[in-house]
């Protein structure tokens, strides 16, 4: 199982802070095409995927345990 | 007791406590920038700000920020507190204190932090109006990503 | 009372005091300066130093650098506090805060206030050795106004 | 009567924190010139001259009860 914690707008959206996917071993990209098939999240189009705090690419892994996190463009500060 | 250099906190952040973090005998100069909740951006008031975080990773990052500052400014000590939670008008948001020993790098080093924090650390600010409210970042003509993922390096 | 923007003090200085002098609703970004007694300048050990000023002309010079700042980035508030007398390793100097709307603007004017403190304002300071004291600013090899006077403008 | 005020090592060359000149009217020049010739102040090609808290300039005029002040090269920040 991967976790998959949504912040901002995202966690609004969805009505939750996050999403259980279950899959032993799989890439950044498909995460992201689950999630887009699976909920009505808008698009993702400048949403960032980190994987265990780190950014990640498309073609990453992403393996069961890991946590991944769906990143809005950020507006701290 | 190590002191945390890098922090996100959900209590009111006192400038001084930040900067007295960075000051040292080998550093004569100290630059402390200071983030408030302003009232008006572009006409629109703002009432209260809520600031969220993905506080695990904000602190990697803010972390990251302070060894990217050590490589091109080897001299200089960094602290940096964000606040997350609810914040009113004026209130601080976030406090970055670097000491150096000579004055230019302190403002330059200082600059780069908060620039970088705009760009890498998951922190998420929601405008609340009168009229409304909106996560910030989440609008189309903000694209902080040209690249598809934030820079890791200085642009 | 009012608050007095420009200061000189013989008491230690609180950074959040200064700060707190230009944090407003309006204004998203303050950047404050502290400069503090560095131990070792050029490999020459410090002991403490002496500032002394000029005190009348200092402050109005320091309100001077306000209006100088006001004319360059005119939504900018400006405070500053400089400490004179006896000062030991570490201590704050000179307290430098400037808020305005973008962070650009209060580094920017923060900095020239440094270099302006440095032409323009009538203080001194004494450095105390191990093997003795001088008057900085006495020195041949640093002749800070090569026009014979001041520079009253930015160079 | 002129007041010049003396600071940093040009106050402790002297011994004095003021000096006190006997003129109606005269020059910055003239003063400058004045404290030269009568103290042992060494030399003061890089000392500004400041009247009534402003820099002033070798062709300046000063009046009787105007403060002036010799200003060496500053140090503060």
């Amino acid at each position: 199982m991967i976790k998959v914690l949504l912040f901002a707008h995202l966690q609004e959206k969805v009505g939750q802070e996050s999403i259980s996917i279950e899959r032993i071993e799989t890439t950044v990209k498909d995460i992201r095409d689950y999630i887009l098939s699976a909920y009505d999240i808008g698009n993702l189009e400048n949403v960032m995927i980190a994987v265990n705090e780190e950014y990640a690419l498309d073609d990453d892994m992403v393996k069961a345990g890991d946590v991944v996190a769906l990143i809005p463009p950020v507006s701290g500060g | 007791m190590t002191t945390q250099m890098f922090e996100i906190v959900k209590n009111p952040i006192s400038i001084e406590e930040i900067t007295n973090k960075v000051i040292r005998n080998e550093a004569g100069a100290v630059t402390t920038f200071t983030g408030t909740v302003r009232e008006f951006t572009y006409g629109k008031r703002t009432l209260s700000l809520e600031y969220q975080a993905y506080e695990k990773m904000a602190v990697k990052k803010l972390e990251q920020i302070g060894e990217e500052i050590k490589e091109k400014w080897s001299d200089a000590k960094v602290a940096i507190t964000h606040r997350i939670g609810k914040l009113e008008i004026s209130e601080i948001a976030v406090v970055i204190a670097v000491s150096t020993p000579h004055r230019k790098d302190a403002y330059a080093a200082n600059e780069y932090a908060i620039e970088r924090i705009k760009q890498v650390v998951p922190i998420w600010k929601k405008e609340i109006w009168e009229s409304g409210e909106a996560w910030i970042g989440d609008q189309l003509e903000k694209t902080p990503y040209p690249e598809g993922k934030p820079m890791e390096v200085d642009q």
